[in-house]
């Protein structure tokens, strides 16, 4: 969302393991969560031209605390939670060159020393190709997209004196894809509302949580994601008093409440299909193995057909 | 003459009603049936205006307050209940007066041209979004991105006034181009976000990360609350010539500062240093 | 069924999408997985267990009679919201808008929040 | 006719069009806004020498930014005209006088009547003394500009509104000696300065030296009015002065409006033949040729 | 079944210059006779009929294009579709979704569009987005100018083996991808670009093989030649948008003598430089060589005032933009095979520059001669929508109109361009050969573009009007594959377009050597790579003859 007023700067995995000599990781821990990151797409890869591997990049971590990927950075810069607006705009103004007022040496942004972010200013623009990779520690904390916008401004005033870049590390296998077909449908990523028969954006208005948290929604339809599990309580609980239908592979929070339950063959496994990577790039998923179930696609066609025929009927008014 | 409808709220509705049509512009050329029928959106079905409310339509006589004797002739619409779920009243209103006895929704005044909205509950997020002129008053409190742009322009409100005499949420006044911003409570995170011009008061405490990104434009805090961003500098304190406008102005639209015009200094600071600092803050020093 | 060895397979678990995967498969049965992460591991040797039933309103039923409820509460619906998508297919996904459409309700996932 | 005693001939001042314009200078407090308002309406006396005539109407009771304030007016043969003078007086005088801001003010004499009005542009003019520090802020409709300077910031409006006005009424007031001439005068100016919309341009509202138009010299195209002047009476053939008249003096009014000419004109007069020792009251004018406006002595008094 | 009759018939392929003909159609094909008398009758009386119209290059599908839809949520506030019992809904002014794109390409009466920049690494999600834009039938240039496979086999000192492993290169990227022709952009400037390095020229040795544009060019010409693919090389030059590159347009035109190219979007190619570094027209000195160069075709990129959203993948040439406006920006390097940058834009009448850039495209259109060496196009959306296409027809084939338009500009514009002294007014004929006719014979679609036997029954029927604009805008009939879809403007009937591909003989697998690069370079698994089959629904392969 943040790159609806800035954009953004990005390149694939591919030109990170081929090229990047400076990888920032911030609010990341791919340790964890993107396990292979490090030795496929980034700090470990050897490529192209870092035929060193790890050797022959700066790896610099930030985050609010130690962390498995953080263990093993040249650089690691603990900061205080909620503090990245903060210390994203000091590095666009040591970047740049804009005097910060009042601040010292010693001064702390957001726990850590300004010379500290002077030297990490320093290194990205001497850096010949730098990629910072962003996680939900800056996308989830004070400030949300403000953040990312921050940052996003960061990197395209570094192109002033280097290549540099940013890549979200998005989580889910495919919630790239589904912002990638909902706005070649619709024009818009994500929060998309069709009450009037044509898409309508307005993230606040129409996201998931805001909508359920002011009781907005009178049913809802939930693929391959566990909402049991990942939203706040209360808005559960409101799903739990609206009919709700789960297409779902797996038992999960979900489907014990749930009014309807499909379970489907999972895309990847049972079902093939195409996938978005966190940097755009699409892949075609096979199917291993038979499910006894149909694959979500079959499902969802059927149910269209159902309320397609419905519509139909209503609008020829019997 | 001046065509006053009122709307009476029977029941509060269990979805939003999306209701643009209901602005002076639109109804003052329509009868009571004609109203009756407007459609309005509930969900995804459009459903009559008289499925939420009663209408009453009157002819009143006045004349000007400022400019006596002058007669006025305009529509005015009042609506009576607790309009939480109703969203983009008087969106793109260019003329007459839009009263609200009670609390709205989202998008109040969004993208209006002209007259008068007020609100006497509370309002919620947008409102007065994208504005171009006219005026909002909000005797409540108003929710998130007041006078603020939608996602992706790079402009948010471009000319008009909004006067909260409550607390107002996040980013109050991003992107805001032309026009004048007033809260008298606190305010969420980045007020004046993105600012490019126009003025934007907050008497009560703000959040962080003031005027965070302006380029041009005034913040005024009364209250000054945390530090400013370090690509803020401090000029100087000094008694600002523009307060005194400001201050008369606002009092002529009748919204009451919790302070005296007289003898106040400001510290003034220029900011944000990473979009040319251009812009200023000026907070309260003394009264 | 004989032993087969899928190489080059997709993991769809998170962003990375590694695509160097070797699965052995038994019979239908995922009995090994190369080249792969714990988390993916875990996946894919899970993915044939804890297998959701179809359920109406708490009850077995058959896959038609589950889509006709699905059908039916869509339309009644005045304000459905279609949510979700993150782990599932681009085609899938295409359904799912063409299915909000239909409805005229909402649709959303979790990069919302 | 006669007033008090006094004859008033059948004649009438003959008056111009001219652009006029009200500024209203505040300040921190009474003192600096009249040391604004003086110094921008200083030298002011005549368009003939000083471009502009101009004069302080009085304090302000309700200035834009709540400050004491003077509001000042303005005439000039022209819009050019007013426009440059205004540039370089509110520059010089107004921009220089610690604490002050220039604000354009309100003209309630032109209600209903928009098409007399135009608006010049001066703040936005004036800004460049910024040297790009300068700022805009829009407030109302308005826009103002704030100049960063020594004491603080300048500020003043952009737009300013320019009448079309009348300026040159007059009337004369021909007496025994130079003390009723005087005492009638500041009897005149006293009551006319209550009047709001006009201005006395000249010192103390009075001038001695009356004109005629031309000269016998070539380069000259106006001179002492020799018809008035008491000392060569003897030598002057076409004097107007009778035996006993040995001092006249002059009150010029420019005005907003014809009517509050007129009506100024009418209470200086009244106020004038009060004085003992006045004789005769005239008015100046070049035989009716020149100027748009004509201001009948005996009309105004309510004679015939 | 179905005829047209009474029509006035643009066929210049076939020599109908408005002769009233009816035209017989049959199983989505020209027919002369029908089979059984029971047909469907359009009576075109009034009317012109034409064959379908072509695009040859826009920017409909893909990344890119996805990504500008993603930024700019505010080009689609105000403009949307509503669903309806036949069509889908969708929202967008210069980049409209998928269907909308679809809806309006024919509404304007055009059949086949071509999507004019793909990478193939991301030439699955091109395809995606083109099952999803009915009504055309497409097809995707395959971006090769700064692929480094490319120029590995380029630095290659042998020259057979050099030509020979290119044309299985060039082979194996275009099947890969399922692409139809090669797409060069900037060549070797995007690969600097990544070096963080300045622009380059014909001559400026590019890393890490030293390999130079020149070079990039003529062996891809080559290749292409050799390989006798349907269309000729589509290249987007060096230095676009810079003051002075006609230079660079012209030397790049004197170094492919002899080959088959199409020079694309040539307006922001044709700048000649002013004393102090501002913008002139240079339309005349290309045009005039142009004149006699007959193996050359070029499509103009014609200017709109409005929203445009840019989108190439000359990154170097959107950062500088982004620089310059300080509009929102996105940049994507692509792993050893190219870049891309969107920024959002408005030209403006007023603004000089934007003014100049409006002549010279319409200069350049004036100036070339015959008419079968142009294509029509806006670069949609870098230099305006395609929506714009009724109004730059009315701006070629009225002089007076051109006129009133030009004389809203900023006078200055007389002395940076000719286009007040250009008298010339465009036939329906030529209007014919500049949208429709020409675009196909250019793309090597034999069926397309013409009206005669056996021709895809892609036909458009507009009703004459004097105002071409408006007879241009609203069609009577648009027929796709011999189907009615649109009628008074309004669609009728949706479905689903060929997909056009080319089989060249060369080899479909990598050698050893590039396999092993793939494998240590590329972050997916060369397995993986190749777009699969069921990506395209209705292929159609066009012959290399």
């Amino acid at each position: 969302m943040a790159r609806q007023l800035v954009g953004l700067a990005s390149c694939t995995l591919g030109e990170v393991k081929n090229r990047a000599d400076l990888l920032i990781y911030w609010g990341a821990n791919p340790m964890e969560s993107h396990m292979r990151h490090l030795s496929r797409y980034s700090a470990m890869s050897k490529g192209m031209y870092t035929p060193e591997g790890r050797k022959g990049r700066k790896v610099v971590v930030i985050d609010v605390r130690p962390t498995p990927t953080s263990k093993n950075a040249d650089i690691f810069l603990q900061v205080t939670p909620g503090q990245d607006f903060e210390i994203a705009t000091v590095l666009r103004a040591l970047v740049n060159g804009v005097a910060l007022h009042g601040l010292t040496d010693n001064s702390l942004i957001g726990g850590v020393p300004l010379a500290k972010w002077q030297e990490l200013a320093e290194l990205m623009k001497q850096s010949s190709y730098g990629v910072v990779m962003f996680g939900i520690g800056l996308t989830q904390s004070r400030g949300k997209d403000l953040n990312i916008e921050q940052l996003s401004t960061l990197v395209s005033e570094l192109n002033k004196f280097t290549r540099f870049y940013g890549i979200a590390m998005r989580g889910h296998g495919n919630v790239n894809g589904s912002n990638q077909v909902m706005t070649w449908q619709t024009g818009y990523p994500l929060a998309v509302n069709f009450n009037r028969g044509y898409p309508w954006y307005n993230p606040g208005e129409f996201s998931v949580v805001d909508m359920l948290h002011r009781k907005e929604v009178d049913a809802a339809l939930i693929i391959a994601t566990d909402p049991g599990a990942h939203l706040p309580y209360d808005i559960v609980r409101y799903l739990q008093s609206i009919p709700t239908i789960a297409i779902e592979p797996h038992k999960n929070l979900t489907t014990p409440w749930a009014n309807v339950v499909i379970p489907v063959a999972p895309a990847g496994v049972g079902a093939e299909g195409t996938f978005y990577r966190m940097d755009n790039v699409p892949l075609h998923v096979k199917k291993i193995i038979d499910f006894p179930y149909p694959s979500d696609v079959e499902v969802l066609r059927s149910i269209k057909e159902r309320v397609s025929n419905v519509k139909n009927r209503q609008r020829a008014g019997l | 003459m001046c065509k006053q409808i009122t709307l009476i709220l029977k029941t509060e509705p269990s979805l939003p009603v999306e209701a643009e049509n209901i602005t002076p512009d639109n109804l003052s050329s329509m009868d009571a049936t004609e109203i009756n029928n407007l459609l309005l959106w509930y969900g995804n079905e459009q459903r009559k205006l008289s499925e939420f409310f009663t209408v009453e339509i009157s002819e009143v006589e006045e004349v000007d307050e400022f400019e006596e004797g002058t007669p006025l002739c305009h529509t005015r619409i009042i609506i009576k209940g607790d309009l939480i779920r109703f969203k983009r009243l008087g969106e793109g209103m260019s003329s007459g007066e839009l009263l609200i006895e009670g609390s709205v929704g989202f998008h109040t005044g969004a993208l209006m041209k002209g007259g008068t909205l007020i609100v006497r509950g509370n309002a919620g997020d947008w409102l007065g979004a994208q504005m171009e002129g006219g005026k909002i008053i909000v005797q409540g409190s108003a929710g998130h991105f007041i006078g603020s742009g939608y996602r992706g322009n790079p402009q948010g409100m471009r000319g008009g006034m909004i006067l909260i005499n409550g607390d107002a949420g996040q980013m109050v006044g991003s992107r805001m181009r032309r026009g004048v911003i007033a809260i008298n409570g606190n305010c969420g995170d980045a007020p004046g976000y993105r600012m490019l011009a126009g003025t934007l008061l907050i008497g009560g405490v703000p959040g962080i990360r003031v005027g965070a990104n302006m380029k041009r434009g005034t913040i005024i805090l009364l209250k000054p609350g945390e530090l400013l961003l370090p690509t803020f500098y401090y000029n100087c304190t000094y008694r600002c010539p523009v307060w005194g406008l400001l201050y008369r102005e606002l009092k002529d639209q009748g919204f009451n500062l919790q302070c005296s015009n007289k003898d106040i200094y400001f510290k003034r600071y220029s900011g944000d240093g990473n979009e040319g600092g251009k812009g200023e803050i000026l907070t309260c020093h003394s009264h | 069924m004989a032993l087969q060895v899928h190489k080059d397979v997709v993991c769809t678990f998170c962003g990375c999408l590694c695509d160097d995967l070797e699965v052995q498969v038994e019979d239908n049965t995922i009995t090994k997985v190369g080249h792969v992460c714990t988390i993916g591991r875990n996946k894919l040797m899970h993915a044939q267990s804890d297998l959701a039933s179809l359920r109406v309103n708490g009850k077995e039923a058959a896959l038609e009679e589950a889509i006709d409820k699905a059908a039916e509460i869509l339309v009644q619906a005045k304000a459905p919201l279609i949510y979700g998508l993150s782990s599932t297919t681009s085609e899938a996904i295409r359904e799912a808008v063409v299915l909000t459409e239909l409805v005229q309700g909402t649709i959303d996932n979790p990069s919302s929040y | 006719m006669r007033l008090n005693g006094v004859e008033i001939e059948d004649t009438f001042a003959e008056a111009f069009g001219m652009r006029a314009a009200r500024l209203t200078i505040t300040g921190i407090n009474d003192n600096w806004a009249y040391n604004g308002a003086a110094a921008v309406t200083g030298f002011a006396t005549s368009v003939i020498g000083c471009g502009v005539e101009a004069g302080i109407e009085g304090y302000s009771s309700n200035t834009p930014d709540g400050r004491p304030g003077m509001n000042c007016l303005f005439f000039a043969p022209s819009k050019d005209e007013l426009e440059s003078n205004l540039l370089k007086r509110i520059g010089q005088a107004v921009m220089t006088c610690p604490t002050t801001a220039c604000f354009d003010g309100d003209l309630p004499e032109f209600k209903g009547n928009d098409s007399a009005l135009s608006k010049v542009n001066i703040g936005g003019k004036l800004r460049f003394f910024g040297d790009g520090y300068q700022a805009s802020k829009v407030i109302g409709a308005k826009r103002y500009w704030r100049i960063p300077v020594m004491e603080g910031e300048f500020l003043i409006q952009e737009e300013f509104t320019l009448a079309k006005a009348v300026g040159g009424g007059n009337f004369l007031i021909l007496a025994e000696n130079v003390e009723s001439a005087l005492q009638a005068c500041e009897a005149a100016v006293v009551k006319m300065k209550e009047l709001k919309g006009i201005i006395l341009p000249f010192p103390g509202g009075v001038v001695r030296s009356g004109s005629k138009v031309g000269s016998k010299y070539k380069f000259l195209t106006a001179s002492t009015n020799t018809a008035y002047c008491p000392t060569i009476k003897g030598r002057v053939e076409d004097t107007m002065l009778s035996e006993n008249t040995n001092c006249v003096l002059e009150i010029v009014i420019d005005g907003l409006t014809d009517e509050l000419v007129s009506k100024a004109m009418g209470i200086g007069i009244r106020a004038a033949v009060e004085v003992p020792g006045v004789l005769r009251i005239t008015a100046g004018n070049y035989g009716g040729r020149l100027g748009k406006y004509h201001f009948h002595l005996h009309k105004i008094l309510g004679g015939n | 079944m179905l005829k047209i009759v009474n029509g006035q018939v643009y066929d210049p392929l076939n020599g109908d210059r408005g002769e009233v003909r009816d035209v017989y159609i049959e199983g989505g094909k020209v027919v002369d006779t029908l089979s059984t008398k029971i047909a469907e009758v359009i009576d075109a009386t009034g009317c012109v009929v034409m064959p379908g119209g072509v695009e040859i290059h826009s920017h409909i599908a893909g990344a890119k294009v996805n990504s500008a839809r993603s930024m700019c949520p505010e080009d689609h506030y105000d403009h949307f579709k509503k669903v309806t019992a036949i069509t889908r809904s969708g929202s967008g002014f210069t980049i409209p979704t998928t269907f909308l794109t679809g809806y309006l390409y024919a509404q304007l009466g055009y059949t086949t569009a071509f999507e004019a920049a793909v990478p193939v690494l991301e030439a699955r999600h091109a395809h995606e987005e083109l099952q999803d834009t009915p009504l055309l039938d497409t097809g995707i240039y395959t971006l090769m100018g700064n692929n480094y496979l490319i120029m590995k086999v380029l630095s290659e000192k042998d020259d057979s083996a050099r030509k020979n492993r290119l044309r299985d290169l060039v082979t194996w990227l275009l099947t890969s991808s399922k692409g139809y022709a090669v797409k060069v952009v900037n060549p070797g400037g995007v690969e600097s670009w990544k070096w963080g390095k300045g622009s380059v020229d014909l001559d400026t040795p590019v890393p890490p093989f030293g390999v130079t544009p020149r070079g990039i060019l003529l062996g891809l010409a080559e290749a292409i030649k050799d390989l006798r693919l349907p269309h000729g090389l589509h290249l987007h030059a060096n230095h676009l948008g810079e003051p002075g590159n006609f230079k660079t347009t012209l030397e790049t035109m004197y170094a492919l003598e002899g080959y088959p190219i199409h020079f694309t979007h040539l307006q922001f190619h044709s700048y000649g430089m002013t004393k102090r570094w501002g913008l002139s027209s240079a339309a005349s000195e290309i045009a005039e060589y142009l004149n006699t160069r007959p193996e050359f075709t070029y499509d103009v990129g014609q200017l709109v005032f409005g929203p445009a959203t840019t989108m190439t993948s000359d990154s170097p040439m959107q950062f500088r933009l982004h620089q310059m406006t300080g509009n929102k920006w996105i940049s994507a390097d692509i792993e050893m095979e190219t870049g891309s940058g969107i920024v959002p834009l408005a030209y403006k009448q007023s603004n000089l520059v934007n003014a100049i850039q409006w002549c010279i495209g319409l200069e350049l259109l004036l100036l070339t001669k015959n008419p079968w060496q142009v294509s029509l196009t806006t670069d949609h959306p870098n230099a305006g929508p395609f929506t714009a296409y009724p109004h730059i027809i009315r701006l070629l084939m009225d002089y007076d109109f051109r006129n009133e338009m030009l004389e809203q500009l900023p006078p200055k514009v007389a002395q940076f361009t000719n286009l007040k002294d250009i008298k010339r007014e465009y036939s329906l004929e030529e209007i014919t050969i500049i949208t429709r006719s020409g675009p196909a014979k250019d793309l090597g679609l034999k069926h397309k573009g013409h009206l005669g036997i056996n021709a895809d029954a892609d036909v458009a029927i507009y009703r004459l009007l004097e105002d071409k604009e408006k007879m241009f805008a609203r069609p009577a009939y648009v027929l796709k594959n011999g189907k009615v879809v649109v009628k008074d403007g309004e669609i009728t009937q949706s479905l689903s377009g060929k997909s056009f591909l080319v089989d060249p003989d060369g080899s479909k697998v990598l050698p050893p050597d590039l396999i092993e690069e793939f494998a240590k370079y590329y972050t997916i698994a060369l397995a993986n790579y190749a777009v699969q089959d069921e990506y395209i629904i209705h292929p159609e392969v066009i012959a290399c003859d």
